[in-house]
C-alpha cells in the first residue's frame, strides 16, 4: 500500500468502529469494544507503518518532500480548495505518540467500565455504575458493576479517536478544523456521558460552549487565511513567498501584519482548545467525564490538538515576528503561555481532587509548550507535547486505577465518601503496587526527575531555550511554575501513596485488572525512554553519548523557514535552575504532607497561605467571575433583553399599534364615513328612484307589446325625423 | 343567373312563410313558417359565401329554436290549438307600426347610395379558419365572444330555474310509501 | 434533448397541483389521502432527478428547460419558466422536503384530504417562484404560496396558547400566527408589486431577462415609459428598497422577523418543515434573483445597511433563540440565525460585486439555504416527533431524554450538529465560505456575526441540554421511540447533511457555475 | 350580381313582418316567433353588410355569431318563462299576463 | 379502367366532355352533373337499404336462433323486394284530422335528413364530400331528421304518435350535446372540420388515441338513431308505433328505409371519426379501393349496431335522459377538455407517442370515472326488495352499563 493511500486510510478504521457500534452492535458489549480496539490496533498498525516508512525516508528528506495526496473540495472563481493527507516528520511524531496513547487507552478502558462485571442493581443510563450485589461463599457483598452505557462509550471514544487522526493527517487547515470540532463534540458527549448527573452536563457544555469561543476565531482565522491565500493546504500557505507576502501587508486592526493576525485567530482557537487562560475554565470541570476520557481530552487528543496547530502553524507566526514594522503575535502568545504556566500551576496546589490536580497540572504544562512557541522554541514545544502527552495519559490512567481501586473499597465498606479525594486516600503503594510505580514514574516526569525522565529533557529544553533567547522573564515564570509542579506532584504522590490508608476503603483498595495496568506499564516505559530520543547537544556528557534524534528530525521541518541561528553560547544556568526546582520541589511536597494523617486534617499550607490559599482553592474565583460577567449578562440579553423587550415588546408592539390604529381607523371610517354618509347617499338614491317609480307607474300596463308598441313607434318617429333632416341638409 | 333566380325565389318564398308564421292560427304551422324563413335564411347566407354561418344557423335555429319552440308548444296543452282569435284587440296599431316601419325602411333603403353596391373583393378561402382565430384572439372578438359564453351559460341555469316549477328533486328511487309499510 | 424534457418543467411545476385534484377526487379516507399525497409528490422530485440527470451543468449560469408560451400578451406577460443551477438548487430542495413533510403529517388525523390538497398546492407554489422567469408569474407564485400556508398554520397549527394583542383583543396562538404571516408577507409584496409593475411599464415586458437587459441598460436622468418626471437614481432607490423590504420581510431579516417565531411554532410539524425549509427561502432566492441583478448599483451602496440588517438577525436571532424555553420556537429563531447569514452574504456580494470574495460568498449563501432548509426541517421535525409524544414543548418539562430513547437522541443530536455547524455535516461548509466570503468586504458585520455563531451553539446546546441531558423525568420514563415512518422521513434528511458535509462539491459545482455567471453579471 | 339593396329589402320585409308578429299576436309564443323573425332579420343585414362592405374583416360575422347567441339565450329564456308562466296562470296569452301592470 | 381507378374524376370529366359535346352550354353542364352525382349518392344508398334490411333480418334471427326470411329467393335475398312491392301495392290510408302538408312532408324529410348526410362523407381520396365545415353540416343536417319525426308525429293527430314524438325529440335533442361534444375531439385531433382532413389524419386511427371517445360516439349514435335499447320512440308496449303510428303503405317504407339507412350511415360516421374511414392498404393509390375499405367497416360498424339491437333491452326513460345528462355529457366534456389540454402538450412527439398519451388519458379517465360511478352507486338506496325477516338469534345477555363509553 502506497504511504499516500495509507494515510488516507488512517482515520477510517475508527469511524467505521463509531458507524458500526452506532448502527449494529449497541447491543452487544463485546462486540463494540472488540470492534474499537481492533479499528485502534489498525489505525496504530498504519501509523507505525508510516512512522517507520518516515524513519527510512529521512527528515531532510521528508521535510522537503513530504508525504502528501490532495483532491479538490471546494470550488473558487479563481482557485479551487483541496483537501488531503499530509505527512512531514512533525505529523510523524504527532502520529506516533497519538496512535500509542490511543491504543493503551482504548485498553484500558474496558478495565475502567468494568467489562465483565455483573450489571448494576439499580444501575441507569446516565449514571455512573453503583455496584452490583453478588453472593460469593455464601454471603452477599457489593462489587463494582457493568457500565450501563458500555457499548455507547467504545461508540464516542472511537470517534474521538477519528477525530484526532483526522485533525493529524490533515494537509491543510480546514479538514484540520473538522477533526477540532468532531473532537469538541465528542469532548461534549463524552465529558456529558453520564449524561443526567447535573454537574456532568453543566460541564459538557462548558467545554463545547468555551472551546467554541476559541473556535470562532479560529474560524475566522482559517477563512482570512482562504481570503489571503487562496488555499488552506500547509504546502501552498507556508511557501515562503506567501508568507513573505502575508507578512508584510497589514491588517486591518491591532497595526498587525495579515500573518500576524491570522496567526493570533488561530491561536485563540488554541488558547480555547489547550485551555490556556482565560478560557482554561472547562479543562478542570471536564473532569466529570469517566477516566479514560479525561486521559483522552489531556494526553492523546484535545489538548494536544491546541498545541499541535500552534506549532504546525509555526511558519506563519515566525514570518509574522520577523518583521519589526508590524506587531508580532508572539510576545502575546508566550505571556499567555508563561502566565498560564504559572496560574494553573499555583491552582493545581490547593484542588484535593486527585484528577483536578492532573487537570491544572496539564493546563499549566499546556502553557509550557505555548510559551515554547511563543519564545520560538518549536521543537522544544513539540518535544515536550510528546512527552507530556506520555506521562499526562499515565498518570491520568494511573489516577483512574486509583480510584477504581478506591471505588472498590468504597463499594466494600459501603462508607460515603468521595473516591476521588486524595485525603481519603494514603497508603496505596501496598495495596496497588503497579499503579504506584507507574504513578510514581508518570509524576516524577512531570516534575522533571534529572536525567532519568522524559519530562526533564523536555522541559529542560524550554527552560533552556528561554534562557538563551533572553526571554528572562518567561524563563523565571516557567522554573516558579516548574518548582510549584513537583510540589504538587509530590503532594499527590505523598498524599494517595505514602503514609498509612486515612480511611477503610483505602484499606480496602484493590489492584486493578491486567486491561488497566498493561497500559500503564506501556506507557511508563515512554515516559521515561522517550526523553532519551532528544537530549539536547549541548548537554554535559549526555549530550556527547545520546541522540539528538528529536531536534534534527522536527528541526527539519522548520528549517526551511527558520534560519539556522548562529551557535549560542549554552549557559548551564538553566539545567541548574531545572534541577534544582525538580528536586526542591519534590521534596518540599514530602516534607509538607508527609505528616497528614487523619481525613478530615486541614491542608498544612491553608494556615500559612491563608486567604491566598482560598483564593487558589476557589480557582481565583474564575468561574464565578465569568457567571458574572459573561454567563449572566448573556442570559438576560437573550431572555430579557432580546427576546421579551426588543422582540415582544418593541417590535411587535409596533406592530400591533399599527394594526390597533388600522383597527380603529377602519371602525371610523364605518361608523363616521360609510354609514351616514355613504349608506345614507345611496339610501337618498333610493328612495328619489322609489318616489319617480310611484310617479311613472300609471305607464305600466303591464303588458310587453304595448311597452313593444311605443318602443318601435318611437324608432319610427326617430326615423323620420332623421330621415327629414338628412334631406333637409 | 342562376343566383339571382335562387334569390328571387328563396326571398319571395321567406316572405310568404313569414307572414304565415305571424298569421296563422295554428302554432304548429307558424312554427313551420318559421322554419323555413330560417332554412331561407341559410340559404342566403350560402349565396352570401357564408358557409360557416348557414351551418350555424341552421343547427342553432333550426336544430334548436325551433325544436325549443315546438317542445313548448308540445308542452303547454291547448295551446297549439287553432282556437280563438289570432291577434288581440289592438292588432290595428301594430299593423300602423308596422306599416310606418316598413315605409321608413324602404325609404332608407331606396334612397342609400351603398344598397345597389357589389361586392368589393371575394371571401379568402381561410375565412372561417382567421374568424376562429380572431374570435379568441385578445385583440380580436375574445370579449364579445367570452360575453356571448357569459349569457348562454346564464341563460341556460336561468332556463333551467325557471322552468324547474319548484318541484322538490328525490332520488334516483323514490321509496314508495307501501313498500315501507310492507 | 428529446421533447419530452421540454416540458419538465411545467411537468414539476404542475404535478403537485393535479395531484391535488385527484386527491380531491379520491376517496376521504386519511390512509388514501395520505399515501396518495405522497406519490403526488414524490413524482416532481422524480421529476426532479430526471432534470438533475439532464441538467448541462456546463451552462449551470445559464437557463435552460426554457419554456415559454404567451399568457397576457398585451402586457408582455408570458409563462416563461427556465432552471439556471440556483433555481435548480432549490427546486431540488422543495420537491426533497414537500414528500418527507408529507410523510411526517402522516400523524395528522383531521381533514386529511384539505390538509393534502393544501399541501400540494403549496408546492406549486412554491416550485413556481423559483422556476419563474417572467416577473407577474414570479408574483403570482408568490402570492399563491401564502395561501395554503394561512391555513395550514390557521386549520391545523397547535391547539394551546393564546397572544393579546392590544388589552382587550385576544386571540388564539395559531390565528394570531396565520393572521401575522399573512398580513406580514402581504404587506412586503405591495410593495414588491408596485415595484414589478413599475419595472414592467419602463421596459415594456415582465419577462425576467428583457426586463434584467432593458432596466440595466436605462440611461438619462428621466425614465421611459412613465411620464411623471422623476429622476431614475431615485426610482430605482425606492424600487430597491421595495424589493428588498418584501424579500427581507420573507427571509425574514431583523427587525421584520417576529412573524416567523409565531408561524413556525404554531404551524403544524410538517408545516414548520416547509416553512423553514423552503419558504424563507423564497426571500433569500428573490435577493439573489431579483435584487442584485436588478439594483447592482444600489446594492452595492446600501450593502452595509442590509448587512447590518443581517447581522443583527444573526446575532439577535441566535440570542432570541437561546433566551427560548420552547423547544420549537428556539429552533424557529435559529432559522433567523442561520438566514441572517445568507442575507449577510448577498450584501458582502453586493459590495465585493465580481471578485473572488463575492463568488464564495454566494457559494455560501446558496449552499446554506439548502443546507438550512435540511437541517431546520429536520429540526423541526425531530421537535414535532417529541411534541407528539410528550404534548408539550416546554424545555423545562424534558430532561434525561437520551437514555430512554437513545436512538432519538442520536438522531437529534446529529441533527442539531448540523444545525449547529460541526464540521462534517453541512452546514460548517457553508457556513465557512459565507466567512470566508464577507470577512474581507465587511469585516464588522461578520464579526458581529460570528458572535452569533457562537451563540448559535449556545442555544442548540440549550435544546440538547434540557431535553437529552440531565435527571430524567419520571414522565418520560416510557417514551416510545421513533417509529419506522419518522426515521424515514429523517433518514434521507440526514444522509443530505453528511454527503454535503464530506462532499459538498455534489451541491456546489453547479452553485458555483451560476453563481460565477451572477457575479459577472453584476461586475457588468 | 346580386345588388346589397335586394337583401336589405327581404331584411326588412322579415323585420317588419316580425314586428307586425310580435306586437300584434295574442300567444305569447307567437310573439317569440315574431321576435325570431326581427333577429333573422338582423342577422341577414349583419352578413350582407358584411359581405358588400368588409369581407375581409369580422365585424360582421362576430355580429352575426353574437346575435345566435342572443337569439339562443333568448330563446331559452323565454320558452322556459312561457312555461313557467302556462303552469302558472294556465294560459299563454300575452294580454292576460298583466300583474305587472303599475 | 387502370386511370377510373387512379383517379375516378375521369369520368366526371368524361361525362362533362360528353355532355359539352352535345351542345349544352358549360353553367348547364355543370348544374346537371351536379343532379347526377346527388342522383347517384341518393340511389345508391337507398338500394343498398334493400341488403341492408335483409341483413338485419338475417342476422337477427341467427341471433335469435330463428332462420329468418328463406322463401323468396336464395336465402330469401329477394324477401325485401317483395316487401317493396307489398308496401307499394298497399292502400294509402291518410287519417282524418291530420295535417296534409305536414303528414305528407315527415315521410320524405326523414330520407331527407339521412340523405343530407351522404354529401359530407369522403368516401377515398378525393371522392366524395369535401365541405370545409364538414362536420357542423352533419350536425345540422341531422336536424332534419328530428324535425321529420315531429312532424309525423304531431301531424297524425294521434295521441301515441305525438307522445313518441315528444319522446325522440327530448331524446334526439339530449344525444346531441354529447355528440357535438365528442366530435369535437377527431375535429381537434385532426385539426380541421373536415371530415375529408380527419381522416387523412388518422395515419392511427382514432379509435387507438381516443377509444373511449369512439365508444360513446357509437352510444350516442344509437341513440340518435332510435335504435335498441335506446327506441323508446317506437316502444311498442307503451305507445303503440310511436310517431308512425298512423303511417302505412309507402310512407312508411320510407321511414322504414330512413332508419335502416340511418343505421348504416352511422356506421359510415363512425368509421370515418375513429375506424381511419376509406384509409386501407393501396388506397391512396386507387380511391376506388377506398370506398370499398369505407363500405367494409362501416358494415363492420353496422354489423355491431344489429348485434347490440338483437342483444339489449330497451332501457327506462328517464334512465335514457339522465345517461344522457348526467353520465355522456360530463363524460364527453371531461374527454374533450382532456384531449384539448394533452394534445398541445404531446402534438409533436410523433404519431405513436402522441396516441399512446391520448390512450392513457382515457385509460385515467375511465379508471376514475368508474371510482366515481362506483361511489355514486354506493350511495343510492338500494330497491328494498323485502323487510329483513327476524333471525333466531341468541338472547342478548344483559351487558354491565358504564363500561362501552
Amino acid at each position: 500500500m502506497t504511504n499516500e493511500l495509507l494515510l488516507w486510510l488512517l482515520p477510517l478504521p475508527p469511524l467505521l468502529a463509531f458507524a458500526l457500534i452506532v448502527l449494529f452492535l449497541n447491543k452487544s458489549n463485546k462486540a463494540s469494544h472488540t470492534v474499537a480496539i481492533l479499528s485502534v490496533v489498525l489505525s496504530w498498525l498504519g501509523s507505525m507503518v508510516l512512522f517507520l516508512r518516515a524513519l527510512g525516508i529521512g527528515a531532510e528528506a521528508l521535510a522537503e518532500h513530504p508525504m502528501h495526496d490532495s483532491l479538490v473540495w471546494l470550488p473558487g472563481k479563481t482557485s479551487l480548495l483541496r483537501i488531503g493527507v499530509y505527512l512531514d516528520p512533525l505529523t510523524a511524531v504527532t502520529l506516533f505518540f497519538v496512535a500509542w496513547t490511543i491504543v493503551m487507552i482504548f485498553v484500558y478502558s474496558v478495565g475502567y467500565h468494568n467489562y465483565g462485571q455483573p450489571k448494576g442493581d439499580h444501575d441507569e443510563k446516565g449514571y455512573p455504575p453503583h455496584g452490583a450485589t453478588v453472593e460469593e461463599h455464601g454471603h452477599k457483598h457489593k462489587v463494582p458493576s457493568i457500565e450501563p452505557m458500555y457499548a455507547r462509550f467504545f461508540a464516542f471514544v472511537s470517534l474521538f479517536a477519528f477525530g484526532m487522526y483526522l485533525l493529524v493527517v490533515s494537509d491543510n487547515l480546514l479538514t484540520l478544523f473538522a477533526g477540532w470540532e468532531i473532537m469538541g463534540l465528542c469532548s461534549f458527549l463524552l465529558i456529558g456521558f453520564w449524561f443526567k448527573k447535573e454537574s456532568a452536563r453543566a460541564a459538557a457544555i462548558k467545554a463545547f460552549m468555551t472551546t467554541r469561543v476559541g473556535d470562532v476565531f479560529m474560524l475566522l482565522g482559517i477563512a482570512y487565511l482562504y481570503v489571503a491565500t487562496g488555499s488552506l493546504a500547509y504546502t501552498d500557505v507556508f511557501n515562503p513567498e506567501v508568507l513573505h507576502q502575508l507578512a508584510h501587508s497589514p491588517a486591518p486592526v491591532l497595526g498587525m501584519s495579515v500573518a500576524g493576525f491570522i496567526g493570533l485567530l488561530l491561536f485563540i482557537g488554541t488558547v480555547g482548545k489547550s485551555a490556556q487562560w482565560p478560557l482554561h475554565v472547562w479543562l478542570p470541570d471536564a473532569m466529570e467525564g469517566p477516566t479514560p476520557v479525561s486521559a483522552m481530552i489531556h494526553a492523546a487528543t484535545m489538548v494536544s490538538a491546541g498545541v499541535y496547530l500552534i506549532i504546525r502553524v509555526f511558519p506563519l507566526l515566525h514570518a509574522a515576528a520577523e518583521v519589526p514594522e508590524f506587531l508580532s503575535p508572539m510576545p502575546i502568545i508566550a505571556f499567555i503561555g508563561a502566565f498560564t504556566a504559572l496560574f494553573a500551576a499555583t491552582i493545581a496546589v490547593a484542588q484535593n481532587d486527585i484528577k483536578r490536580v492532573l487537570a491544572y497540572s496539564t493546563i499549566s504544562q499546556l502553557g509550557y509548550m505555548v510559551a515554547a512557541v511563543g519564545i520560538g522554541a518549536y521543537v522544544a514545544a513539540a518535544f515536550h507535547l510528546v512527552t507530556h502527552a506520555f506521562f499526562k495519559a499515565l498518570l491520568f490512567l494511573g489516577s483512574g486505577s486509583v480510584i477504581h481501586g478506591m471505588e472498590h473499597g468504597v463499594l466494600h465498606t459501603g462508607e460515603r465518601i468521595d473516591p476521588q479525594n486524595m485525603y481519603n486516600m494514603g497508603g496505596l503503594r501496598r495495596k496497588m503496587p503497579i499503579t504506584f510505580w507507574t504513578f510514581l514514574i508518570g509524576g516524577f516526569a512531570l516534575a522533571g526527575f534529572p536525567v532519568v525522565t522524559a519530562g526533564f529533557w523536555s522541559k529542560d529544553e524550554i527552560l533552556g531555550e528561554a534562557f538563551a533567547g533572553h526571554h528572562m522573564g518567561v524563563f523565571w515564570t516557567l522554573a516558579v511554575a516548574a518548582l510549584l509542579t513537583a510540589f504538587y506532584t509530590m503532594r499527590q504522590i505523598t498524599l494517595t501513596f505514602l503514609g498509612e490508608p486515612r480511611t477503610e476503603a483505602a484499606k480496602h483498595a484493590h489492584e486493578t485488572p491486567w486491561t488497566m495496568t498493561v497500559p500503564l506499564m506501556v506507557l511508563s516505559v515512554f515516559a521515561v525512554g522517550y526523553g532519551w530520543v532528544g537530549v539536547p547537544k549541548y548537554f554535559p556528557v549526555l549530550g556527547g553519548l545520546l541522540p539528538h534524534w528529536f531536534q534534527e528530525w522536527v528541526g527539519a521541518v522548520f528549517h526551511l523557514y527558520v534560519k539556522e541561528e548562529q551557535a549560542v553560547s549554552h549557559s548551564l544556568v538553566p539545567l541548574l535552575v531545572s534541577i534544582l526546582v525538580s528536586l526542591g520541589g519534590l521534596a518540599l511536597g514530602y516534607v509538607v504532607y508527609r505528616g497528614v494523617t487523619r481525613a478530615d486534617q486541614p491542608d498544612p499550607l491553608a494556615r500559612p497561605l491563608g486567604p491566598i490559599f482560598t483564593l487558589l482553592k476557589n480557582k481565583y474565583y474564575f468561574d464565578e467571575l465569568y457567571a458574572f460577567l459573561f454567563v449572566r449578562p448573556a442570559y438576560w440579553l437573550a431572555e430579557v433583553f432580546t427576546f421579551r423587550w426588543l422582540d415582544r415588546t418593541v417590535i411587535d408592539g409596533i406592530l400591533h399599534a399599527v394594526a390597533r390604529l388600522s383597527w380603529n381607523l377602519g371602525q371610523f371610517l364605518r361608523n363616521y364615513i360609510d354609514l351616514p354618509l355613504i349608506n345614507g347617499f345611496g339610501d337618498a338614491l333610493g328612495e328619489g328612484a322609489k318616489g319617480f317609480g310611484r310617479l311613472f307607474r300609471a305607464i305600466q300596463s303591464g303588458r310587453v307589446q304595448h311597452y313593444m308598441l311605443v318602443a318601435l313607434a318611437h324608432v319610427v318617429a326617430f326615423l323620420m325625423l332623421v330621415y327629414y333632416y338628412a334631406t333637409m341638409s | 343567373m342562376v343566383a339571382y333566380w335562387i334569390f328571387a325565389l328563396v326571398s319571395l318564398l321567406m316572405v310568404l312563410a313569414a307572414l304565415v308564421a305571424v298569421t296563422n292560427r295554428n302554432l304548429v304551422r307558424a312554427t313551420m313558417g318559421l322554419v323555413l324563413v330560417l332554412f331561407g335564411n341559410a340559404v342566403l347566407f350560402v349565396l352570401l359565401e357564408a358557409y360557416f354561418l348557414a351551418v350555424a344557423q341552421v343547427i342553432i335555429y333550426i336544430g334548436a329554436i325551433a325544436i325549443l319552440i315546438v317542445f313548448a308548444i308540445m308542452l303547454t296543452r291547448h295551446v297549439g290549438d287553432a282556437w280563438g282569435p289570432a291577434f288581440h284587440r289592438a292588432w290595428a296599431w301594430a299593423v300602423v307600426v308596422a306599416g310606418g316601419l316598413a315605409v321608413g325602411l324602404l325609404f332608407w333603403i331606396a334612397h342609400w347610395p351603398a344598397a345597389d353596391g357589389k361586392a368589393k373583393s371575394p371571401v379568402d378561402p381561410q375565412y372561417t379558419k382567421l374568424l376562429g382565430k380572431a374570435l379568441v384572439a385578445p385583440d380580436g372578438y375574445v370579449i364579445p365572444f367570452e360575453v356571448a359564453s357569459a349569457l348562454l351559460l346564464a341563460a341556460l341555469i336561468g332556463a333551467i330555474y325557471v322552468a324547474w316549477g319548484g318541484r322538490r328533486v328525490k332520488g334516483p328511487y323514490p321509496q314508495r310509501s307501501e313498500e315501507k309499510e310492507a | 434533448m428529446n421533447s419530452w424534457t421540454n416540458h419538465l418543467l411545467t411537468l414539476i411545476l404542475f404535478t403537485p397541483a393535479l395531484g391535488a385534484l385527484v386527491l380531491w377526487f379520491l376517496p376521504s379516507r386519511p390512509k388514501v389521502q395520505r399515501w396518495a399525497a405522497l406519490v403526488a409528490s414524490l413524482v416532481p422530485f422524480v421529476l426532479t432527478v430526471v432534470l438533475w440527470v439532464n441538467f448541462d451543468f456546463q451552462r449551470a449560469g445559464e437557463f435552460q428547460f426554457i419554456e415559454r408560451y404567451p399568457w397576457y400578451d398585451a402586457i408582455g406577460a408570458a409563462y416563461h419558466v427556465g432552471v439556471d443551477g440556483l433555481s435548480l438548487v432549490m427546486v431540488l430542495l422543495t420537491t426533497f422536503l414537500v414528500p418527507l413533510a408529507i410523510l411526517a403529517s402522516f400523524s395528522i388525523q383531521e381533514r386529511v384530504k384539505a390538509y393534502m390538497m393544501l399541501f400540494l398546492f403549496l408546492e406549486t407554489g412554491m416550485l413556481g417562484v423559483f422556476l419563474a422567469l417572467d416577473l407577474l408569474l414570479f408574483f403570482v407564485f408568490w402570492e399563491i404560496g401564502l395561501v395554503p400556508m394561512f391555513f395550514l398554520i390557521f386549520q391545523w397549527g397547535s391547539a394551546k396558547g393564546e397572544r393579546t394583542v392590544w388589552p382587550g383583543f385576544t386571540l388564539q396562538a395559531r390565528v394570531y400566527a396565520a393572521m401575522k404571516f399573512m398580513v406580514y408577507t402581504m404587506a412586503g409584496s405591495l410593495g414588491l408589486l408596485l415595484a414589478l409593475q413599475m419595472l414592467g411599464l419602463v421596459t415594456g415586458s415582465f419577462d425576467y431577462l428583457q426586463v434584467l437587459e432593458r432596466w440595466n441598460s436605462i440611461s438619462g436622468p428621466v425614465l421611459p415609459n412613465i411620464p411623471l418626471y422623476i429622476p431614475v437614481s431615485l426610482v430605482k432607490k425606492v424600487a430597491f428598497w421595495a424589493f428588498v423590504v418584501a424579500f427581507a420581510l420573507k427571509v425574514p431579516v431583523w427587525p421584520f422577523h417576529t412573524w416567523l417565531p409565531d408561524a413556525h411554532t404554531e404551524a403544524p410539524t410538517a408545516g414548520s418543515m416547509i416553512l423553514a425549509g423552503v419558504l424563507l427561502k423564497l426571500g433569500a432566492y428573490g435577493f439573489l434573483r431579483f435584487v442584485l441583478p436588478l439594483y447592482p448599483a444600489e446594492s452595492q451602496f446600501y450593502a452595509p445597511v442590509l448587512a447590518f440588517l443581517a447581522a443583527m438577525a444573526a446575532l439577535l436571532g441566535a440570542l432570541a433563540a437561546w433566551g427560548q424555553w420552547d423547544f420549537k420556537r428556539l429552533v424557529a429563531y435559529s432559522s433567523i440565525n442561520h438566514m441572517g447569514f445568507v442575507v449577510l452574504a448577498v450584501a458582502a456580494a453586493a459590495k465585493a460585486a465580481g471578485t473572488e470574495h463575492a463568488v464564495q460568498a454566494l457559494n455560501g449563501a446558496v449552499l446554506q439555504m439548502f443546507n438550512h432548509g435540511l437541517t431546520a426541517a429536520g429540526m423541526f421535525f425531530l421537535v414535532g416527533v417529541l411534541y407528539d409524544r410528550a404534548h408539550t414543548r416546554n424545555l423545562k418539562d424534558f430532561g434525561g431524554l437520551f437514555g430512554t430513547v437513545p436512538f432519538y437522541g442520536g438522531v437529534l443530536m446529529f441533527t442539531a450538529m448540523a444545525s449547529l455547524g460541526l464540521p462534517g455535516l453541512n452546514s460548517f461548509v457553508s457556513e465557512f465560505l459565507i466567512v470566508r466570503g464577507t470577512w474581507p468586504v465587511l469585516p464588522v458585520f461578520t464579526a458581529i456575526s460570528l458572535v452569533g455563531l457562537l451563540f448559535t451553539g449556545a442555544y442548540i446546546l440549550k435544546g440538547l441540554k434540557h431535553a437529552l441531558f440531565g435527571p430524567l423525568v419520571e414522565k418520560w420514563a416510557n417514551l416510545p421511540d421513533m417509529t419506522l415512518r419518522e426515521v424515514l422521513v429523517i433518514g434521507p434528511l440526514m444522509a443530505l447533511m453528511l454527503l454535503l458535509g464530506i462532499w459538498p462539491l455534489t451541491l456546489l459545482d453547479v452553485i458555483h457555475r451560476s453563481m460565477v455567471a451572477l457575479v459577472n453579471l453584476l461586475a457588468g | 350580381m346580386i345588388p346589397l339593396g335586394a337583401y336589405l329589402m327581404v331584411s326588412a320585409a322579415l323585420f317588419v313582418i316580425g314586428a307586425f308578429g310580435a306586437l300584434a299576436r295574442k300567444s305569447a309564443v307567437a310573439i317569440l316567433i315574431g321576435l325570431e323573425l326581427m333577429f333573422n332579420a338582423a342577422l341577414l343585414n349583419a352578413v350582407a353588410f358584411w359581405r358588400y362592405l368588409h369581407p375581409q374583416g369580422f365585424d360582421g360575422t362576430v355580429f352575426a355569431i353574437v346575435i345566435l347567441a342572443v337569439a339562443a339565450a333568448e330563446v331559452a329564456v323565454g320558452l322556459a318563462l312561457f312555461i313557467a308562466v302556462y303552469r302558472r296562470f294556465g294560459t299563454a296569452e300575452a294580454d292576460e299576463i298583466a300583474l305587472l301592470r303599475g | 379502367m387502370g386511370a377510373f381507378l387512379r383517379d375516378p374524376s375521369v369520368l366526371v370529366e368524361a361525362l362533362r366532355t360528353l355532355f359539352l359535346g352535345w351542345g349544352l352550354s358549360p353553367g348547364l353542364t355543370t348544374l346537371l352533373l351536379y343532379v347526377l352525382g346527388g342522383l347517384v349518392l341518393a340511389t345508391g344508398p337507398m338500394l343498398w337499404v334493400i341488403f341492408l334490411i335483409w341483413f338485419e333480418r338475417k342476422a337477427v334471427a341467427r341471433f335469435q336462433d330463428r332462420l329468418g326470411p328463406n322463401r323468396v329467393g336464395k336465402f330469401g335475398l329477394l324477401q325485401p323486394f317483395a316487401d317493396v312491392l307489398k308496401l307499394l301495392t298497399k292502400e294509402d290510408i291518410i287519417p282524418a284530422g291530420v295535417d296534409p302538408i305536414l303528414y305528407w312532408a315527415a315521410p320524405i324529410l326523414s330520407v331527407a335528413g339521412v340523405l343530407l348526410l351522404w354529401p359530407a362523407v369522403p368516401l377515398g381520396l378525393g371522392i366524395g364530400g369535401n365541405i370545409n365545415v364538414g362536420v357542423l353540416y352533419l350536425i345540422a343536417a341531422g336536424t332534419v331528421g328530428t324535425f321529420a319525426i315531429f312532424l309525423a308525429g304531431w301531424s297524425s293527430n294521434n295521441k301515441y304518435a305525438l307522445l313518441g314524438a315528444m319522446r325522440t325529440v327530448a331524446q334526439l335533442v339530449s344525444y346531441e350535446v354529447p355528440m357535438v361534444l365528442i366530435l369535437l375531439i377527431p375535429v381537434l385531433l385532426a385539426r380541421s372540420m373536415n371530415m375529408q382532413d380527419i381522416v387523412r389524419a388518422q395515419d392511427v386511427w382514432f379509435i387507438v388515441y381516443v377509444p373511449l371517445a369512439a365508444l360513446i360516439f357509437l352510444i350516442v349514435s344509437i341513440a340518435e338513431i332510435g335504435r335498441t335499447p335506446f327506441d323508446l320512440l317506437e316502444a311498442e308496449s307503451e305507445i303503440i308505433a310511436g310517431f308512425h303510428t298512423e303511417y302505412s303503405g309507402m310512407k312508411f317504407a320510407m321511414f322504414f328505409a330512413g332508419e335502416f339507412l340511418h343505421a348504416f350511415t352511422i356506421g359510415i360516421l363512425t368509421a370515418v371519426f375513429f375506424l381511419g374511414g376509406w384509409r386501407g392498404p393501396g388506397a391512396e393509390t386507387y380511391p376506388v379501393l377506398g370506398i370499398l375499405y369505407l363500405w367494409l367497416k362501416g358494415f363492420l360498424v353496422y354489423f355491431v349496431v344489429v348485434w347490440m339491437r338483437a342483444t339489449h333491452p330497451r332501457i327506462r326513460i328517464d334512465h335514457l335522459l339522465n345517461f344522457s345528462w348526467k353520465f355522456l355529457t360530463p363524460l364527453a366534456l371531461v374527454l374533450l377538455v382532456v384531449a384539448a389540454l394533452l394534445d398541445k402538450v404531446v402534438v409533436d412527439l410523433g404519431t405513436w407517442p402522441r396516441a399512446l398519451a391520448h390512450l392513457v388519458s382515457h385509460g385515467v379517465v375511465l379508471a376514475v370515472t368508474l371510482q366515481i360511478v362506483r361511489a355514486w352507486a354506493r350511495r343510492l338506496p338500494r330497491p328494498v326488495v323485502s323487510e329483513p325477516r327476524p333471525v333466531a338469534r341468541p338472547q342478548p345477555q344483559p351487558q354491565p352499563t358504564g363500561t362501552g363509553d
